[in-house]
């Protein structure tokens, strides 16, 4: 690391570690027994403060960036620029009445939101939000945070059954196909970051991308395997979060509103809290195994707080998935299932397999050639059979006078 | 259990906000009022343009148009109602979760308007649900419909959470679900809900 | 899954839809697609039965808009039925006044003066361009693009709507021509306004297709989906850039040379598919072709009078007898039948809605595909409910 | 495109027995039509639309049309024996019955009939409008006619409309169901001796006839209701 003046500063030194020094000065007037538990306390009230708090952010950056994109204002009468929007809106929804279907199962369909919400805030423990800032850091993170991300699916399926509705049940099945297919892509596309860094444990894999030849930081998407493998990460991720273009299971158009059709008041509300954070926290994993999680892009800049960079990756990757959603149509159940396991999955298997030669190439010019020219040869011959086999493209038209 | 005005504006000028829950409740329902994405007739091509760019709806926190009712909070009734369509718009009415509110968008929501006279038509929308805020216009330009929505807004301000005045859905004893009318042999039955709309005397 | 044909009218080829016997066991899931529906473009209702998420029967239910029209009309005097025309298929109130306009000269055989038929040939055009910017605006929009080609289908439309208003003094319900002519004379000011809107639409049109022709998933949702045959069309009575993007070249346009048609240059696009790419296509193109009609029309547009001298609006009777007029309107044919009974009021009126006609075969394409289709597809026939169950 | 008379011949050399009538259309649009029987409906159609001439193939429009029975009063002449007083030829007055003229009026109720109209057009050889007509015998229990959605596909919703409206019966329909009613409605309201519920209040100045349906009815109203809550009204 270059060591900038700004980054053996104490002031900038303390910036980047506020949040571990004020969470270790507060444990410290609790008798010694009941500080581990403590700090685990705090660590957890942080996430479950901060993150709502961006969520509520967010649908409201999503409003007006929706609006910016369509030629709108967006939403600017409640609060300076609409700022208190999701206050009033968070207000609404606990005061709604809460209906719950005169056949649906009442137990399912109360427990379907509180199953999501808790899930994805787990998955929150093993993310690495700043240096020395991870709740637990567990050598198995990686794993952990898979096997939270599953109960998703379970949650959106509980939600969809219960409702005894058929638009519902309709959603419910499209989102547990979609996304047991994609769950496959996103696990298979962190194999290879795990496959160079050799462990599960998200700091080390941090701690591995945290450095620099010149100013150019290490990060994994800056290599041909490391590229391949977010592209597929990404997709697979929005995907996984239903976001456009892949938001079929609450297709509003065709589903009304797919597998929380029936669900008002506060239920809903935690379904679209949910929903967000599950992008959170989907955008925290992308950026942690690929963009270099909180490390800084330039080595000049490392001075500023490593919590700024890991929460503006995050945002950033939030605003790609607003501008996919500003501007993309929706797929097709088949496909979508036919883009996931024909194209997209071979695609991450051969990805396996160039990371394994990157690994094992050793340092040098020639890995950089051979695994590009494998990765790019395979990208455009995949390309070309999958349209070609399905006959789409431009069309010219013919006039008559 | 209002806060004296005066005091009130003295205090915000020292940077002290004063609010009850009856306020906060209130501008919280008024700030984030969702409407269905439910449309009838010609009104609903101009419901549609308010939302567009030019009139963009969307600046009062309404551009979530939900197509579920379960999570609508406002139903804009856009166009004329027929008979065949009046039970399901009553049924509709009756899903959504309180509170909800109904604005009825168009000389032909109120009353028909000019297609009055036909046989298909139901003279008016109030005559099965309460409505809150009437529109008048062949179609309403988007201007009035944003008007509507501010006097809803101005009247969800309006309500005290309690005694006489308060809201349907904080009145225990106030019906909650309103009766959807059968399609008769010749015409619907009842012809009206009697409870929400009394039959008007002409004097002449 | 296998396709049955139905035997018994095979030898007949197109009349039925094809019978789809679903493969697997257990029961179909019966869905009822409305009257309350995001998609259904206002209240219809399609009761389908699925497999999986595979149609297998589709049956349309109507008259959930039905508001008695030909009805009123019977009982109302011939002008006092223009305002009514104005509501039927409420995104094109121009082109449904000059089809009405023009079965009632029809029927008495009056003559139109050449600067209104100018003029209606101007309005006609813009209420086309307008008219599908906004129904291509809602197919995208059911293709889930959560509203942006929508929102810039209607920033044009909204121009085009201030002429309306400027000129008419409504923005939808223009009530605009009479029976002989036009309401009000144009005035060069508006042609300036107008001409400063049409200059703007090839780019507008330039920006849609940048946006949308050439993307991957519309591409992907729409080509080789809801094939409609050009055999099956013709017969089903279809019309319209329906019609036209199935590559059957008929537009009433072309083929009645009614109005001033005839002095135009302008081409018929036509599609060799019949897919929803390919009417999705037509109407982009007609949109061109319309602009091009609009800056003849301009160019050349003479001075006069706007209404026949002749014409008589008040105490109309037309002599005993009948008329069919009809003109390409942008959803379709749009026709109007009128019988007299040389009184006041028409005793018979009867509109041919080209929606309604239009969604005879619904079922035919959507049979077989996904639900996710079927919302395309009948996005693809652009309808008005107005205009369907009148 | 051939003149209607000419389609007529072509009809009659094609179809033995078609039974086609001419039938003159005075009004400026000179759109003549053709009424055909309906037993040999079907044959004429697929005549029309099968024929290398004509094609007629698309079927833009069809039409229910109501006549309803006519009361049509005429003067009769009618000879009837008047007994007269004349002039005998003896020069006195006699009775005498004399054969004479007299106009009488008659009244008749001539039997109405449903009427359908299909408009036709040609898309290939782009000529038309060809005009058919076909009548019901009378408006209540015959209402039978062919149907030509075999022929045409596009009379399918037309004709299930005109079923819904005017009760025409089309035999030979693939699925006749109401269109635009709903399923348990019984009339036909597009019918000329329909009445609508009188469900609406009239226009606070009403006149003329309008006057009188509206004071006819809140004097019904009163007779079965008796007086009504002017509570809410008033207030």
């Amino acid at each position: 690391m270059i060591a900038t003046p700004e980054a053996t500063n104490p002031f900038f030194v303390n910036l980047d570690q506020i949040f571990v020094f004020l969470s270790n000065w507060l444990v410290g007037f609790l008798p010694a027994v009941l500080r581990p538990v403590a700090g685990v306390v705090l660590g957890v009230v942080a996430i479950v403060c901060v993150f709502p708090g961006l969520f509520a952010l967010t649908t409201v950056f999503e409003r007006k960036g929706l609006g910016r994109i369509q030629n709108r204002i967006g939403p600017n009468r409640v609060g300076p620029y609409g700022l208190f929007q999701p206050v009033a809106d968070g207000i609404k929804s606990l005061t709604k009445e809460d209906i719950v279907p005169l056949r649906a199962n009442a137990v399912v369909h109360f427990l379907a939101p509180l199953v999501l919400v808790v899930t994805v805030f787990m998955g929150f423990a093993v993310l690495p939000m700043g240096r020395n800032m991870v709740l637990v850091d567990m050598d198995a993170g990686l794993l952990f945070f898979f096997a939270m991300g599953a109960a998703t699916e379970l949650s959106v399926f509980m939600a969809g059954w219960s409702s005894r509705n058929k638009y519902s049940l309709l959603g419910a099945m499209r989102a547990v196909a979609q996304m047991i297919s994609y769950e496959v892509v996103l696990l298979l596309s962190s194999v290879a970051v795990v496959m160079i860094t050799g462990s599960l444990s998200l700091p080390k894999i941090v701690a591995a991308q945290n450095q620099y030849t010149g100013v150019f930081p290490h990060w994994y998407i800056f290599t041909p395997w490391g590229l391949a493998g977010f592209l597929m990460y990404a997709i697979a991720a929005t995907a996984e979060t239903n976001r456009s273009p892949f938001d079929l299971p609450e297709g509003e158009s065709e589903l009304v509103a797919g597998y929380h059709t029936e669900y008002s008041g506060f239920k809903f509300a935690l379904f679209f809290l949910g929903e967000y954070l599950a992008m959170f926290s989907i955008s925290g994993l992308g950026t942690t195994l690929f963009l270099g999680g909180w490390s800084a892009p330039f080595s000049f800049l490392v001075w500023v707080p490593s919590w700024f960079w890991f929460f503006g990756k995050v945002m950033l990757s939030i605003f790609v998935f607003i501008w996919m959603r500003g501007t993309l149509p929706r797929l097709r159940q088949d496909q979508l299932m036919n883009f996931a396991w024909k194209f997209v999955l071979p695609f991450t298997l051969l990805n396996l397999l160039v990371t394994a030669l990157w690994r094992f190439m050793g340092e040098g010019w020639a890995r950089w050639m051979v695994c590009t020219v494998i990765l790019v040869a395979a990208y455009v011959v995949m390309g070309r059979v999958e349209m070609r086999s399905e006959h789409f493209g431009r069309r010219s038209y013919r006039y008559a006078e | 259990m209002a806060v004296d005005q005066n005091l009130k504006i003295e205090l915000g000028k020292q940077g002290i906000f004063v609010t009850t829950i009856e306020e906060l409740y209130n501008w919280g329902r008024r700030s984030s009022v969702w409407p269905m994405q439910f449309g009838l007739a010609c009104c609903a091509i101009e419901m549609i343009a308010t939302t567009m760019a030019r009139y963009d709806l969307a600046r009062f926190g309404a551009e979530v148009f939900r197509p579920s009712p379960r999570q609508a909070d406002l139903m804009i009734v856009s166009g004329t109602v027929t008979k065949k369509m009046a039970p399901q718009v009553v049924r509709l009415y009756n899903q959504m979760a309180e509170p909800r509110y109904v604005i009825a968008m168009g000389a032909c929501a109120i009353s028909g308007g000019p297609f009055k006279q036909g046989y298909n038509v139901l003279k008016g929308i109030d005559r099965y649900i309460p409505v809150d805020v009437h529109i008048p216009g062949c179609p309403p330009r988007p201007e009035a419909l944003i008007q509507a929505f501010m006097t809803l807004q101005k009247k969800i301000d309006g309500q005290p959470l309690t005694g006489e005045g308060r809201p349907r859905h904080l009145d225990a004893e106030a019906q909650g679900e309103f009766p959807v009318p059968e399609q008769g042999e010749h015409d619907l039955e009842p012809t009206s809900n009697k409870g929400v709309w009394p039959v008007p005397i002409t004097i002449r | 899954m296998t396709v049955v044909e139905n035997k018994a009218e095979r030898a007949e080829g197109w009349n039925r839809p094809q019978v789809i016997e679903p493969d697997g066991e257990g029961e179909l899931l019966e869905v009822a697609m409305g009257p309350h529906h995001p998609s259904t473009h206002g209240v219809f209702r399609m009761d389908v039965a699925l497999d999986g998420e595979r149609v297998v029967r589709l049956k349309p239910v109507f008259g959930y808009l039905h508001r008695n029209h030909e009805k009123i009309a019977e009982g109302a005097s011939y002008l006092a039925s223009m305002p009514y025309t104005d509501r039927l298929d409420y995104f094109c109130s121009l082109t449904n006044n000059w089809a009405y306009a023009l079965a009632v000269e029809k029927l008495v055989g009056q003559v139109v003066p050449e600067r209104a038929e100018y003029i209606r040939v101007i309005l006609a055009e813009l209420t086309r361009v307008q008219n599908h910017a906004s129904s291509i605006g809602f197919l995208i929009q059911e293709m889930g693009a959560s509203g942006t080609p929508l929102m810039y289908a209607f920033k044009e439309r909204e121009k085009i709507l201030d002429l309306f208003e400027s000129l008419t003094g409504s923005r939808m319900m223009c009530n605009y021509m009479r029976f002989g002519g036009c309401r009000v004379d144009v005035s060069a000011s508006w042609l300036d306004a107008t001409r400063k809107v049409v200059a703007g639409l090839p780019a507008f049109v330039d920006e849609f297709e940048a946006l949308l022709s050439s993307n991957e998933i519309l591409m992907a949702r729409c080509q080789g989906v809801g094939i409609l045959r050009p055999e099956l069309a013709i017969n089903a009575g279809v019309s319209g850039p329906m019609l036209r993007g199935s590559g059957v070249n008929y537009d009433v346009r072309k083929v009645d040379h009614y109005g001033i048609y005839d002095r135009f240059k302008f081409r018929i696009p036509l599609g060799d598919h019949g897919d929803i790419y390919d009417r999705y296509m037509v109407r982009i193109l007609e949109m061109r072709e319309s602009i091009k009609i609009i800056e003849q029309a301009l160019r050349d547009l003479p001075a006069g009078p706007i209404m026949d001298t002749r014409a008589k609006l008040r105490g109309f009777r037309p002599k005993p007898g009948e008329a069919y007029g009809r003109i390409e309107a942008p959803k379709g044919e749009l026709g109007f039948y009128l019988i007299s009974d040389g009184g006041l009021n028409p005793y018979r009126y009867r509109v041919r809605p080209p929606s309604l006609i239009n969604l005879t075969i619904l079922e035919d394409m959507c049979l077989g595909h996904n639900v996710a289709d079927v919302v395309l597809i009948f996005g693809s026939v652009d309808i008005v409910l107005g205009e369907v169950d009148r | 495109m051939k003149t209607v008379e000419e389609i007529k011949a072509a009809i009659e050399a094609a179809v033995p027995g078609a039974g086609v009538e001419f039938v003159s259309n005075p009004s400026a649009s000179a759109q003549h039509s053709l009424r055909i029987a309906p037993q040999s409906a079907v044959a004429v159609a697929k005549f029309l639309r099968d024929d290398a001439d004509l094609a007629f193939d698309f079927l833009s429009n069809v039409t229910g049309v109501d006549w309803p029975d006519k009361e049509i009063a005429e003067k009769v002449k009618v000879m009837r024996w008047v007994t007269k007083t004349v002039d005998g030829p003896d020069g006195q007055k006699v009775d005498q019955p004399v054969e004479e003229t007299v106009e009488e009026t008659r009244k008749r109720i001539e039997s109405g009939c449903l009427e359908v109209v299909y408009h036709l057009y040609s898309v290939g050889k782009k000529h038309g409008p060809l005009v058919l007509r076909m009548r019901t015998v009378n408006r209540t229990d015959q209402v039978d006619l062919p149907s030509l959605t075999p022929v045409w596909r596009s009379a399918e919703l037309q004709e299930r409309e005109v079923f819904d409206l005017y009760g025409v019966v089309f035999g030979g329909h693939p699925d006749l169901r109401r269109l635009l009613m709903w399923d348990g409605f019984k009339d036909h309201p597009m019918r000329r001796d329909y009445v609508e519920p009188d469900d609406f209040e009239y226009e606070p100045t009403p006149h003329d006839e309008v006057l009188k349906r509206a004071q006819e009815r809140e004097n019904r109203e009163q007779r079965t209701e008796g007086p009504r809550d002017r509570g809410l009204a008033a207030g």
